[in-house]
């Protein structure tokens, strides 16, 4: 019974650092969406980038954590280049021009990283006292890399929402997302702020990118897939919601892993283990996207809609 | 024709809507008044289907429609106008009333025969237009029409569904004062056809074309009577008339 | 814009196409991934098949060779796609490539309908080596289920009781499980399934496995996906805990990436860089000399199909509208393989040793993979009765 | 306005001739390739052009569409993989399904709008495809390979490449035609209010909810055809065709186009695969160029090609 619990709250803490990293995401991209009203499927390269970013940066530096804050400020940098240079022009275009024009950019940050770094990927190694695994029960153990995943983006996640609910930075973001014309009114620049925005969600998307890269290693395209679950966080949240994106990011890691871990058990029980181990895997995966569909069907502005939308 | 009773709504914290009654007899032109942010708007939404109130009933012809959804509404003879101009921009001005007519002409499951040929939702279009005056204008894009025009092609588009009864949002709102006096003039033209429930901010217009004036604050009724009355009526003129002056001139 | 497109497109069209079948060379369509990140592996495939015609002086039985390669994205579609286009379009006279099962079943039926003689250089799915056998296919690796198996008689001998078994859900991955289980004792007490290509963190499966406490585990991951299941198990402690048993998870392209991590992990294979014979000698010292890297066993695969293409080539004397003699020359193996010499069974997959292989670290720092011991010699796959051909 | 050599109408009909003369070129010299090339450009330009009638015309954004290719296709690859590969039985059986599909997935998302609505198609689109991968007893992931072509009693033949692409290009073209009449008819005008103002046509009376849907299923019978014929064509079906950059890539070709336009989709599916298979022989890297390119085409050329071509002969 013991090892069943164990393994249960192992399996919990997997979810949970993986929403957390879908969070991470998740919050540039709802930012980003509530505030311009842009569709950003670009984001995901952002979150690629981070990952070269720090690699890069970190055999250069020979520090982990200084390729990590590097990484950081050069994916904030591109992400208000891009801003400047493309995105800009997006503004108030219907969402089928956005998906298009950002598809393209996709397409083209893919293609420069193959040729910048070659099609390999890029290990980001860690750290002697990160790559090890510590104790967090008695007998149970937990890589402390994930451990710090969890701080670190439960950290970003309180900055966000003190930023968000208690400055005045915050409260023309909130604003933005509500009311495009009150902020115009209250004399802010817009341009400014709408650029910041738009680097601040690249820098979180490299940050989630960075993270990922001593696990998952840097590789081209990887930021596709995970922006759709991404999206698929965004909308269950409520577009342009950062307490909802981090509720539904939490929900969707939890659901997702802990499908991927225990369904194939529970089908085991119904059928027979070649039929389970071949439709388990099919039926976990697409366990978000059935968490989606409800929740659109029973509120279809998602779970924390945000008003004037 | 249309009744209401005890409606409320809450938005947050406000009341939008506090337990309007009102009701609207046949042939009747109908005028409610009130300055902004008294709740207008909510209640043509709740007329309209497009909001659905806490409480309270709306009666059409005798029968319960609080619940109905909007296209229900309209097919039973309900017809509104819209504030902010909401025409098809892309229709020509034909297009557009012709679509008003074929709602109400039978089901759209009508996959062959080319829509603009058909005589069945031209014919009434162009009535629908010449009633309104803008016949010559029939074969321009709607969204070269000038603004008073879209206001025109807006009842239009009402007359044309062949209503018992028109709801109009401030069909006279952004106009200048030779738009407004043929409005007023086709609105004069209109009353005695229809029943018709304005919504409306000129005061010169609604005191004019009114039998009877309902004058809403705070989502609340606090006077209805015909425009005599309303003139005399003391809180009337403390509570609205005079902010909707100071509002004006200020 | 659009009518000089469609005009570019009309021009492109006509000028892509070369006069009809005047046989002055022998075209070979070389399929593999040259996109993504497991373009790694295509890459190492198109430099030994380069360098194997470097070593066959550009030509075979006397006829200048020309190559063409497609990329088939890792994509099924793609593939066929492109196994069609170098079929219609380009009419080689062998393809051959594939890296990945589905892939390759995918591209199959075109080959074979159009009897273009069709080498698999790695893909080996049971189907092909069974009811869809062909004459007109080949391999130059092995089939799917062999080199797990020779993993799971390894685990026999180390004295596995119990083990966990982990690999993608597609058909190389379902083979590779089925092959360790047709050789190993124990009891399997776990059996994971993940999502390819696009899952690349393990996190819960790796919970199951410590949670189920094996023996041993075993795992088929290639590719990228074999460096990030890797570092994750280190990171996750589990390398100290729980042996670990690959196939086709640790290689040449991806040790860069794995680094100490995949030192002292176990792996079979059919061809090891330091195999003693002469051909493999010549092959490992100038793909080093002229890439300044490693070949992987998917290179050696391919220089060997390169070799195997010769060999029919020559048997013709350069007449490739042969199709039949050249068949039956090919069935004979008769080139030296880099893998030592081997025969071909009645499904046209080898007849072959399986090796035991480390990772070392060399006396130059660098780290290597290296022959251990020979686990099965002259080992034939299980679907070979399947097969109608004789 | 009403003349006939615009430039637009030169490109079309151009294209037009190119399409119905490429086989006695490709007969003339024996090089099948471009056959099999223009052969699945037509396909897609079916399914394009059965989105465009919900995205172009009714203004409902599916990113989910390319999920109604994999349900005709792994229909007809279903039924041949059984036994069954007479087309009198596969090709309805393969609308149906689709047209089944379609209702209950548009029952459900056409309750949303805007991004929502995009991103609910999306959903539907993966687990259609995750379901995909879970049939084991046909491929999987690694999909199924189609060994005998629909049977049509000898009427055609669809192993004849020829006739294959004439079937397609004359189904292209009648579905062109469909849509031509359908967007003219009463339904048609309906499905056009709702895009460009959905709230104004539920107050001048129309359910709008149940046009729409009609729409969603008519578009979802289209491209099931498309799918069916895709699955003819390539021998082979997996859930890969489904994938969600596959639906965008419908509606890049859409886009691309011309939103809206007749023969948008087919402009933009020969453009978009041409201009794929033209820079991937130049170079390499060549998304690098149609990436910004795409991007190009969005902020600067509003209406696609077909914007660009008509503005050509307004100017």
């Amino acid at each position: 019974m013991r090892d069943e619990v164990i393994l249960l709250i192992e399996q919990c803490l997997n979810g949970l650092q993986f929403g957390l990293l879908l969070f991470l995401l998740a919050a540039g991209l709802t930012l980003v969406f509530g505030i311009m009203d842009l569709v950003n499927l670009a984001h995901g390269s952002f979150y690629m980038l981070g990952a070269y970013f720090a690699a890069t940066f970190a055999a250069l530096t020979e520090s982990f954590v200084l390729g990590a804050v590097l990484a950081l400020v050069a994916t904030f940098v591109v992400g208000m280049a891009v801003e400047l240079i493309a995105v800009r022009k997006l503004y108030g275009r219907d969402h089928l021009d956005h998906v298009l024009g950002t598809f393209g950019l996709i397409l083209f940050f893919n293609e420069l990283v193959r040729l910048v770094w070659g099609p390999a990927g890029m290990n980001l190694p860690l750290p002697p006292f990160l790559s090890t695994s510590i104790e967090i029960l008695p007998d149970v153990y937990y890589p402390t890399y994930r451990i710090a995943i969890i701080v670190v983006a439960l950290a970003v996640a309180l900055l966000l929402y003190i930023v968000v609910m208690r400055t005045r930075v915050g409260m023309l973001i909130r604003a933005g997302a509500s009311n495009r014309e009150m902020v115009g009114a209250l004399g802010i620049n817009i341009r400014l702020l709408y650029t910041l925005v738009f680097g601040v969600g690249a820098a979180l998307a490299g940050l989630a990118g960075l993270i990922q890269a001593p696990i998952l290693t840097a590789q081209i395209g990887m930021g596709e897939n995970i922006l759709i679950v991404a999206l698929v966080v965004i909308i269950i949240g409520g577009i342009g919601s950062i307490r909802g994106a981090f509720i539904a990011a939490i929900f969707v890691g939890l659901v997702d892993t802990i499908g991927r871990a225990f369904l194939p058990e529970v089908f085991r029980m119904v059928m027979t283990p070649a039929a389970a181990s071949a439709l388990a895997p099919a039926l976990s995966s697409m366990l978000i996207y059935l968490l989606m569909a409800v929740v659109l069907v029973l509120r279809p502005q998602g779970l924390f809609p945000v008003d004037g939308k | 024709m249309l009744q209401i009773r005890d409606l409320t709504k809450r938005f947050g914290g406000v009341l939008a809507s506090d337990g309007i009654s009102l009701e609207v007899p046949v042939g009747e032109l109908h005028a409610i008044i009130g300055p902004n942010g008294a709740g207008k708007s909510t209640l043509i939404g709740q007329l309209a289907g497009e909001i659905s109130p806490e409480k309270g009933q709306i009666f059409f012809n005798g029968c319960d429609i609080t619940r109905l959804p909007t296209h229900r509404r309209s097919a039973l003879g309900l017809a509104r106008s819209f504030q902010i101009t909401s025409l098809f921009l892309d229709f020509t001005v034909l297009d557009n009333v012709a679509l008003a007519v074929q709602a109400h002409a039978g089901h759209s499951f009508r996959f062959w025969q080319p829509a603009r040929k058909e005589a069945k939702l031209r014919g009434p279009a162009r009535a629908a237009l010449a009633r309104v005056g803008l016949e010559s204008r029939a074969d321009v894009i709607c969204a070269n029409l000038s603004h008073g025009e879209h206001r025109q092609l807006e009842i239009a588009m009402a007359l044309a569904t062949a209503p018992c009864m028109l709801v109009l949002d401030e069909p006279m709102a952004g106009m200048g004062p030779d738009e407004s006096a043929r409005m007023i003039a086709l609105l004069g033209e209109l009353k005695g056809e229809q029943t018709i429930l304005l919504i409306e901010h000129d005061m010169d217009a609604v005191f004019r074309l009114a039998d009877r004036i309902t004058v809403m604050v705070d989502g609340r009724v606090i006077a209805c009577g015909t425009p005599d009355v309303i003139r005399a009526d003391a809180e009337v003129r403390q509570a609205y008339l005079g902010v909707h002056k100071a509002r004006h001139h200020g | 814009m659009s009518k000089t497109l469609i005009a570019a497109g009309a021009l492109m069209v006509c000028v892509s196409q070369p006069a009809l079948a005047q046989q002055k060379s022998v075209k070979i369509g070389f399929v593999s991934t040259f996109s993504g990140p497991t373009a790694v592996i295509g890459n190492d495939m198109r430099n030994s098949f380069d360098l194997a015609l470097d070593h066959l002086g550009r030509k075979m039985g006397g006829l200048p060779v020309e190559v063409i390669y497609e990329d088939d994205q890792q994509k099924p579609e793609v593939g066929k796609q492109k196994t069609e286009k170098l079929i219609e379009s380009d009419h080689v006279d062998f393809i051959v490539g594939y890296i990945w099962s589905n892939v390759l079943l995918a591209s199959l039926k075109p080959a074979l309908d159009s009897k273009t003689i069709m080498i698999s250089a790695n893909a080996g799915p049971s189907q092909i080596a069974g009811e869809l056998c062909s004459s007109y296919f080949f391999s130059t690796s092995w089939q799917n289920d062999q080199t797990p198996a020779a993993v799971g008689l390894y685990m026999n001998q180390e004295g596995v009781k119990n083990a966990y078994l982990v690999g993608p859900n597609y058909a190389a991955g379902k083979d590779m499980l089925t092959g360790v289980k047709a050789t190993f004792w124990g009891k399997i007490v776990g059996e994971e399934y993940t999502r390819w290509p696009d899952q690349l963190d393990f996190s819960a499966e790796l919970s199951k496995v410590r949670a189920a406490k094996p023996d041993a585990v075993f795992v088929f991951y290639p590719g990228a996906a074999g460096v990030q299941f890797l570092n994750q198990y280190v990171q996750a402690g589990l390398k100290s805990q729980i042996p670990l048993y690959t196939a086709f998870t640790i290689d040449e392209t991806t040790l860069p990436r794995q680094g100490e991590n995949a030192i002292g992990i176990p792996g079979a294979q059919e061809w090891v860089n330091d195999l003693p014979n002469d051909a493999n000698k010549k092959f490992v010292a100038d793909y080093k000399a002229k890439y300044k890297a490693s070949p992987s066993f998917y290179g050696a695969q391919s220089y060997d199909a390169a070799n195997l293409v010769n060999s029919a080539v020559v048997a013709v004397n350069g007449d490739v509208a042969k199709k039949a003699d050249m068949i039956k020359a090919m069935e004979k193996a008769d080139f030296a393989s880099v893998r030592g010499s081997f025969r071909y069974g009645n499904n046209h997959f080898p007849i072959q040793n399986f090796y035991l292989q480390d990772v070392v670290k060399g006396p130059d720092g660098m780290l290597g993979l290296k022959t251990v011991a020979t686990i099965v010699k002259d080992d034939q796959d299980g679907f070979h009765d399947k097969c109608a051909m004789k | 306005m009403n003349a006939v050599f615009t430039a637009r109408n030169l490109v079309i009909g151009a294209l037009l001739v190119f399409l119905a003369l490429l086989p006695i070129y490709v007969v003339a010299t024996g090089q099948f390739f471009p056959l099999t090339l223009f052969t699945r450009i037509v396909i897609l330009a079916l399914a394009a052009t059965s989105l465009n009638l919900i995205l172009g015309y009714g203004g409902m954004v599916s990113f989910g569409h390319a999920a109604y290719l994999g349900v005709g296709g792994y229909v007809v690859g279903i039924l041949a993989k059984e036994g069954i590969t007479s087309g009198f039985a596969q090709w309805p059986l393969a609308l149906a399904v689709c047209a089944l599909f379609a209702l209950v997935v548009g029952a459900l998302c056409l309750r949303t709008r805007g991004v929502y609505f995009i991103m609910i198609t999306l959903a539907f689109a993966q687990m259609i495809y995750y379901v995909a991968v879970g049939l084991d007893r046909y491929g999987g992931d690694d999909g199924l390979t189609i060994y005998r072509r629909s049977q049509f009693a000898g009427l055609i033949d669809l192993s004849g490449k020829v006739q294959f692409y004439y079937l397609c290009l004359a189904l292209l073209l009648a579905a062109i035609w469909i849509v031509s009449r359908l967007v003219n008819s009463r339904f048609g005008m309906v499905i056009r209010g709702s895009r460009s103002n959905d709230r104004r046509m539920r107050a001048i009376g129309f359910p709008i909810f149940r046009y729409r849907l009609a729409g969603f299923v008519i578009a979802g019978m289209m491209c099931g055809l498309a799918g069916a014929l895709l699955a003819n064509h390539t021998d082979f079906i997996s859930p890969a065709v489904m994938h969600w950059t596959r639906s965008g890539d419908l509606i890049v070709m859409i886009v691309l186009g011309g939103v809206g336009s007749l023969f948008g989709p087919l402009i933009g599916a020969v453009t978009l695969l041409m201009l794929e298979e033209g820079l991937s022989r130049v170079t390499e890297y060549w998304q690098i160029i149609v990436g910004p390119l795409l991007l190009f085409i969005v902020v600067y050329a509003h209406g696609g090609i077909d914007g660009i071509l008509a503005s050509l002969h307004r100017g």
